[in-house]
């Protein structure tokens, strides 16, 4: 095993063959096989990666050419894949999580014929083929393959469920949502192209960093080709303004909800920016930027999750608010943080999402958390992982959240304490919701129909398996980044990506705080952060946040006196807060505006309709009047 | 002169078949064995064995662009037969006529893709045009197909005359009729000139229908019977383009900075009627008919940038244009309701022709991996090394997103709506279509071996 | 006579062609029309070759005939064209009744 | 004035007046009339310039087979009467304010162009003898010639297809 790199083909050759088999021949194979074929072909590309990381731990990297996918004179864009430390943790986490969540899959999508059994499995292999050609690619065309194709599969895997027409209207709002987001992306590359004439990441960082007589980007090009890419980005990991597709998204299966919209596929545009980090440390404003749309979105996010009741738009919003640290965490220039936070979220949300799937399943596809509660006397293990995820995510020390979140802090601070206090709150938020959530669910009574709470069970070990394995993860996974002022040189995943980081670094300097402040900081946050978990904890499991729950409610009123000073100063401001946003902010405003360009599209559309007569007359008249428009420009304007 | 002779020879066959053949099944079995004999001739001419050799004075010139071109077209029209043919029957009684007619087409495509003398190209215009006249009026009894038939050919003869002028004035300027000496460039350019290459430049933009001179088009190809319009929506659009970009770039080349702006406006107005007005429409064949008016768009950026990338990428394009609209068409034909309902559900009687149908979308579409975005890459790239207009390639990307709306409509009907569509397919159409969604896939993977080698020496 | 003359005859019969087309409704009519344009370009097409005979007789040479034998294919396909083209006028009519291109009109949007 | 030039002056007022008739009679015989008229304005002109063979050609081609076959249609139709309705009003201004603006557009852009001297002489020149043309035709042009061929057949199979009764 001389050179593990040459075999990178075969990461996305087993998901491709695993969406051929499965797609083709789904009528012929049954349940247990399109499992068996779909999972064990990701299990089969983790173990290449896995592989891989071994061998690019060592301090291997390369970039292999497979054939000439373009060419054109002096201009041409091979197919080729780079292997390198960011695209190799990519790697891990895609066909690692995706893995689980074919395994839970088998399970989970059981009850479906086995046609549509079949064709999900494909779609499944086919998006982790997509993911893994946008993260192996060597070049920004390979890179938008790959970003076009996990769009397509996303799209087909929210309508999966076809029968509901809201699923449809979900499924094309995602699709053009990405779509705007993809126009500005490929006219980056173009941009690019114009002033490179290449596409590959080592020959564009490389010209990005040209200065002097050899200088190729004006700062202007610099900040516009960003500013396009991040728009990109923003489509496809769920920024303002282009973030309302994903709650819709959910209308998908929710082992997709886990593995696209929460581990992998909105986290591209992350992988984009980092993978650019050069570009973007060159062009300060775009980083300003970044960090502000970043910011605004993960706490417009979190407010809105405090009122939701649908358990999957909870960790849909809460999914967008973090999306949105991981971009601050960019901003900043904290390309390792973005990443770190990139994979202990993907620990998290996925083992939520999927911890979710496995209540919904067990309350017969109920998804309002209104009509759950107590689950945990049902459902240990669900309920067991489901903590360590709420956990994980809100930022309790020893978990892995916390070390990422941390660490984006500490970088938000180093800009302005003002970031830092938005991303502290945010934090905050995003610990009451989630407790809200947890407590609201598993605890206290449960509030549903004696028929369901008599169908109330623990999930098969198909979906109860990969539910440990990720709570295992979320609890291990932040131990590859502890921070310097806990123990100095452990930061793992810093020292691993340093490569790749490592012009931006220079640039940018080493603003380091003092080990002093990075205690306080930390401490501060923990501090709270328990407090407001043990605040939702105490407030909902008790008195869940239900209007059939105002009876009960009423008899505790007086000895929670404390808590109805809370509620008023507290939690109705919050609740008001994230209703003002879900109905104005995103409904007016964001869909307002993207609902605007679909109907000035129909509108034009309508009116050219009118000059399209069927006159033979009229039509000849409009052919001569432009021909006379354009010979009188031509002759006597423009001389 | 091969592929010429034969298609010319082959429409007479046919037309005769027509009397002798009583079985409609052997005059198709008749049509593509000439198609493949078509096919076969023009590849051994690639290699350099002429069979037939006329002295043209040099008005034609079968160089390897000209024959790869043939062969796109033979092609495309071969795939068009095995889809379709059967189809035609139901087009009208006059079945061996039709193939006639066809021949005859490719006949006049060959010629434009070779001409090397404006006479030449006015006759091959014309070879295809008025063979076309008739085959739009081929469901006689069906007033939509007479009203486009009467539309098409009036506002076609006016186009006509529109294109005399324009080549009248080129030969007043020029003293000849011959591409090799019209001697266009130099300092003084004479108005002559001018106004005759904008009066071409106009009748070409009517007959590859660009905005504003697009009218005809969506009436047209509505009318005709479907059959009919998958071809000339397909494979004679493709070779009116080539004799398009021929004209423009040979005989053109030296006032190319009168003309591009010109070309930039046309084709920035054509994306934009064609993908604006697609967006309404209610029936899928005439959402086609003005999505073949948006992809000319992107084929007039070829004429545009009228550089190596664009004279690649417009055979690329013709190519992956010609062979996913082919396939729509061919199911759209079988259909009973053009409606974008009509399509609900297709997806689970016929998941095949489903999967199939969805890679031809999504290669129009210009979605990675298929032709389509290899082709539309190409034209972008084109515009992009003339350094010129970049304006006109983000409106084409624009455009080419709003593109996927309505496009992608078919693909929601299919898969994500209820409903009972189905058609009638036997093992030979299935395979067909298989072959054609594999052809779309691997020229948008393996470009390279295609194409490169065979035009390189001529650009 | 300067060639000039005969730019402007022509493009004067050939504007008259296109006005009939734009204002005339009957089918056949608007086909005079254009039948008209084509003699335009006709005449236009003889007089530059005369004019590009003299041109080249300067030099002793001999040309010219090009454009009258494109006058000729023009003749060739402008034959063709009625041929198919009242066709097609008969077909309608037999139909509709009618050659006006203003019941054109079913097929719109 | 020489005699050409009268003749050149007369040929070009009754080809336009032939013209105007053509586009502006209500009878659609009538317009056929004219048209042949304004057909042999032309040869008239084709005479001037010593294209011989064309003139004989357009007469009997144009003027004696297809206004024939023009006029054939009409009667066939019934059309000889002047029932056509009248094209909306202001449609027809448009048309006919831009047919003759781009009449307009056309002179002035061609008005100064420079090959003003070159003059079509009358009177002298024999390319356009049945001869010399039969020559170029059957040898430097007769691919053009032959290819021609293909579209009389496609015009003849079309003409059939469309014609024939069903």
């Amino acid at each position: 095993m001389s050179n593990i790199l040459t075999l990178a083909y075969l990461v996305p050759l087993f998901p491709l063959i695993g969406f051929l088999v499965n797609g083709l021949l789904r009528k012929q194979l049954n349940k247990p096989l399109i499992g068996i074929i779909g999972s064990g072909s990701i299990l089969a590309s983790f173990i290449v990666s896995l592989l891989i990381f071994l061998q690019v731990k060592n301090g291997a990297s390369d970039v292999i050419t497979y054939f000439n996918f373009i060419s054109v004179g002096d201009f041409s864009i091979p197919f080729a894949f780079q292997i390198d430390q960011l695209s190799s943790i990519f790697l891990l986490i895609i066909t690692g999580v995706g893995f689980l969540i074919h395994v839970y899959s088998t399970s989970y999508m059981h009850e479906e014929k086995t046609e549509h059994f079949g064709r999900y499995f494909a779609y499944l292999n086919l998006f982790v083929f997509s993911m893994l050609l946008l993260v192996m690619g060597a070049n920004y065309v390979i890179m938008f393959i790959g970003w076009e194709g996990v769009g397509l599969c996303s799209y087909l895997l929210i309508g999966f469920w076809f029968k509901k027409p809201e699923y449809n209207k979900a499924a094309n709002k995602a699709f053009i949502m990405n779509r705007i987001g993809d126009l500005a992306f490929l006219i980056a590359i173009f941009w690019i192209i114009g002033k490179v004439n290449s596409v590959g990441y080592t020959e564009v960082l490389a010209a990005a960093q040209a200065t002097g007589d050899a200088q190729v980007f004006s700062a202007f090009d610099l900040t516009g080709i960003t500013i396009l890419l991040f728009i990109g980005a923003t489509g496809k990991s769920a920024q303002i303004p282009l973030y309302t597709w994903l709650p819709d998204a959910m209308a998908g299966p929710t082992p997709v909800s886990a593995l696209i919209h929460a581990a992998t596929m909105v986290t591209a545009g992350i992988y984009m920016i980092a993978r650019s980090n050069i570009l973007y440390t060159l062009s300060p404003l775009t980083l300003d930027i970044i960090t502000w749309i970043g910011l605004a979105t993960a706490l417009l996010a979190a407010t809105i999750a405090l009122k939701q009741n649908d358990i999957k738009k909870v960790l849909a919003y809460s999914t967008v608010s973090q999306l949105g640290y991981m971009f601050l965490a960019l901003g900043t220039g904290a390309y390792v943080a973005a990443v770190f936070h990139v994979m202990t979220h993907a620990f998290f949300k996925a083992l939520l999402f999927l911890g979710s799937g496995s209540v919904i399943h067990a309350m017969g596809g109920e998804q309002d958390i209104r009509k759950m509660g107590g689950l945990s006397k049902h459902m240990k293990v669900t309920n067991f992982t489901f903590l360590i995820g709420c956990l994980a995510i809100a930022g309790i020390p020893g978990l892995s959240g916390f070390f990422s979140k941390d660490e984006i802090l500490a970088n938000a601070f180093i800009k302005s304490p003002v970031i830092y206090g938005i991303g502290l709150f945010t934090a905050l938020l995003t610990a009451f919701y989630m407790f809200r959530l947890y407590a609201t669910t598993f605890l206290g009574k449960f509030r549903g129909t004696h028929e369901q709470e008599h169908h109330l069970h623990e999930s098969p070990a198909a979906i109860t398996i990969p539910l440990i394995v990720l709570a295992v993860l979320s609890v291990v996974g932040g131990y590859v980044g502890i921070p310097a002022f806990i123990k100095e040189g452990a930061h793992s995943l810093n020292s691993f990506l340093s490569p790749v980081v490592a012009e931006s670094n220079t640039i940018l300097g080493e603003h380091h705080i003092s080990h002093s402040t990075e205690w306080m900081l930390a401490g501060i946050s923990t501090v709270l952060i328990i407090i407001v978990v043990i605040f939702a904890w105490t407030k909902f499991s008790k008195r869940p946040d239900t209007e059939e729950a105002t009876g009960f409610g009423k008899v505790l009123a007086d000895k929670w006196y404390v808590d109805e000073l809370y509620e008023k100063i507290i939690v109705n401001p919050l609740e008001k807060l994230g209703g003002f946003f879900n109905r104005v902010m995103e409904t007016s405003v964001i869909d307002g505006l993207v609902n605007g360009v679909g109907r000035l599209v129909n509108y034009g559309s309508r009116q050219l309709r009118l000059i399209q007569s069927g006159q033979v007359g009229n039509y000849v008249l409009l052919m001569v009047l432009s021909m006379l428009l354009i010979f009188a420009i031509q002759f006597f304007l423009r001389k | 002169m091969n592929a010429l002779f034969f298609s010319a020879i082959f429409g007479v066959i046919m037309m005769f078949s027509a009397v002798l053949l009583r079985q409609k099944s052997a005059m198709r079995a008749l049509a593509i064995a000439g198609m493949l004999f078509l096919l076969l001739v023009n590849i051994l001419e690639m290699n350099g064995t002429v069979l037939i050799h006329f002295n043209t004075a040099g008005m034609m010139e079968f160089d390897r662009f000209a024959l790869l071109v043939n062969t796109i077209l033979i092609s495309s029209t071969l795939i068009y037969f095995l889809l379709s043919a059967r189809d035609i029957e139901k087009a009208g009684q006059d079945y061996g006529e039709y193939f006639t007619l066809i021949f005859f087409i490719l006949a006049g495509s060959f010629l434009v893709a070779s001409f090397k003398s404006l006479l030449i190209f006015f006759l091959g215009i014309e070879i295809i045009s008025i063979p076309l006249y008739i085959l739009t009026g081929a469901d006689k009894r069906n007033l939509k197909s007479n009203e486009a038939s009467l539309k098409y050919f009036l506002m076609g003869v006016f186009s006509t005359g529109i294109m005399l002028m324009g080549i009248t004035l080129i030969y007043g300027a020029a003293g000849s009729f011959e591409v090799a000496k019209l001697n266009l460039g130099g300092e003084n350019v004479s108005a002559l000139t001018i106004a005759g290459m904008l009066l071409l430049l106009f009748s070409m933009s009517f007959k590859v229908s660009a905005a504003p001179f697009h009218f005809w088009t969506p009436d047209v190809y509505d009318g005709a019977p479907t059959v009919f319009t998958s071809f000339m929506a397909t494979i004679v659009k493709a070779a009116l383009f080539i004799g398009f970009i021929r004209l423009f770039d040979e005989s053109f080349g030296a006032l190319s900075a009168t003309w591009q702006l010109w070309v930039a406006v046309l084709t920035a107005a054509t994306l934009f009627v064609g993908n604006i007005t697609a967006v309404f429409q209610q029936s899928v064949k005439r959402m086609l008919s003005y999505s073949s008016i948006a992809q000319a768009g992107f084929m007039l950026m070829a004429l545009f940038a009228m550089n190596n990338a664009a004279k690649e990428g417009i055979l690329l394009y013709a190519a992956a244009y010609s062979l996913a609209t082919i396939g729509i068409f061919a199911v759209l034909a079988r259909m009973s309701d053009y409606t974008f309902e009509g399509f609900n559900g297709l997806a689970r009687q016929q998941p095949l022709i489903a999967a199939t149908l969805t890679i031809c979308i999504l290669s129009l579409a210009g979605i990675p991996l298929t032709a389509g975005f290899l082709a539309k890459f190409y034209m972008l790239k084109a515009v992009l090394t003339t350094g010129a207009h970049f304006w006109l390639l983000i409106f084409a990307v624009l455009m080419a997103a709003v593109s996927a709306y309505y496009y992608f409509r078919v693909i929601q009907a299919m898969y994500f709506k209820e409903g009972n569509a189905t058609i009638s397919a036997n093992t030979t159409f299935k395979t067909t279509l298989v072959v054609l969604a594999a052809l779309i896939i691997l020229l948008g993977l393996f470009r390279e071996s295609y194409l490169t080698g065979f035009i390189l020496d001529r650009i | 006579m300067p060639i000039i003359y005969y730019i402007i005859l022509s493009i004067a019969l050939f504007s008259i062609g296109i006005v009939g087309v734009l204002t005339r409704r009957n089918a056949i009519i608007i086909f005079m029309c254009v039948e008209l344009m084509l003699n335009a370009v006709n005449l236009l097409l003889v007089a530059f070759s005369k004019m590009h005979y003299n041109a080249a007789l300067k030099d002793g040479l001999v040309a010219g005939a090009d454009g009258q034998l494109f006058v000729f294919f023009i003749m060739v396909v402008a034959a063709a064209e009625v041929s198919v083209g009242l066709a097609i006028i008969v077909m309608m009519y037999r139909n509709i009744h009618s050659v006006d291109v203003n019941f054109l009109n079913r097929l719109k949007h | 004035m020489s005699i050409t030039e009268i003749l050149f002056a007369v040929l070009t007022v009754v080809a336009l007046f032939g013209a105007m008739m053509v586009i502006t009679s209500r009878n659609p015989i009538y317009s056929v009339l004219w048209l042949i008229l304004t057909f042999f304005a032309i040869s008239g002109h084709y005479i001037l310039l010593n294209a011989q063979f064309l003139a004989i050609v357009n007469i009997i081609v144009y003027a004696g087979a297809i206004m024939v076959l023009f006029l054939f249609v009409i009667m066939l139709m019934n059309l000889n009467k002047e029932t056509e309705p009248s094209r909306n009003r202001w449609l027809k201004m448009a048309g006919v304010i831009g047919g003759g603006c781009l009449m307009l557009v056309l002179v002035a852009a061609l008005r100064d162009i420079d090959i003003k001297d070159n003059i079509a002489n009358v009177g002298h020149g024999d390319i356009g003898l049945l001869k010399n043309l039969g020559k170029e035709l059957f040898t430097t042009y007769v691919v053009p010639f032959e290819i021609s061929s293909i579209l009389f057949l496609s015009a003849m199979v079309g003409a059939v297809v469309i014609g024939k009764k069903n």
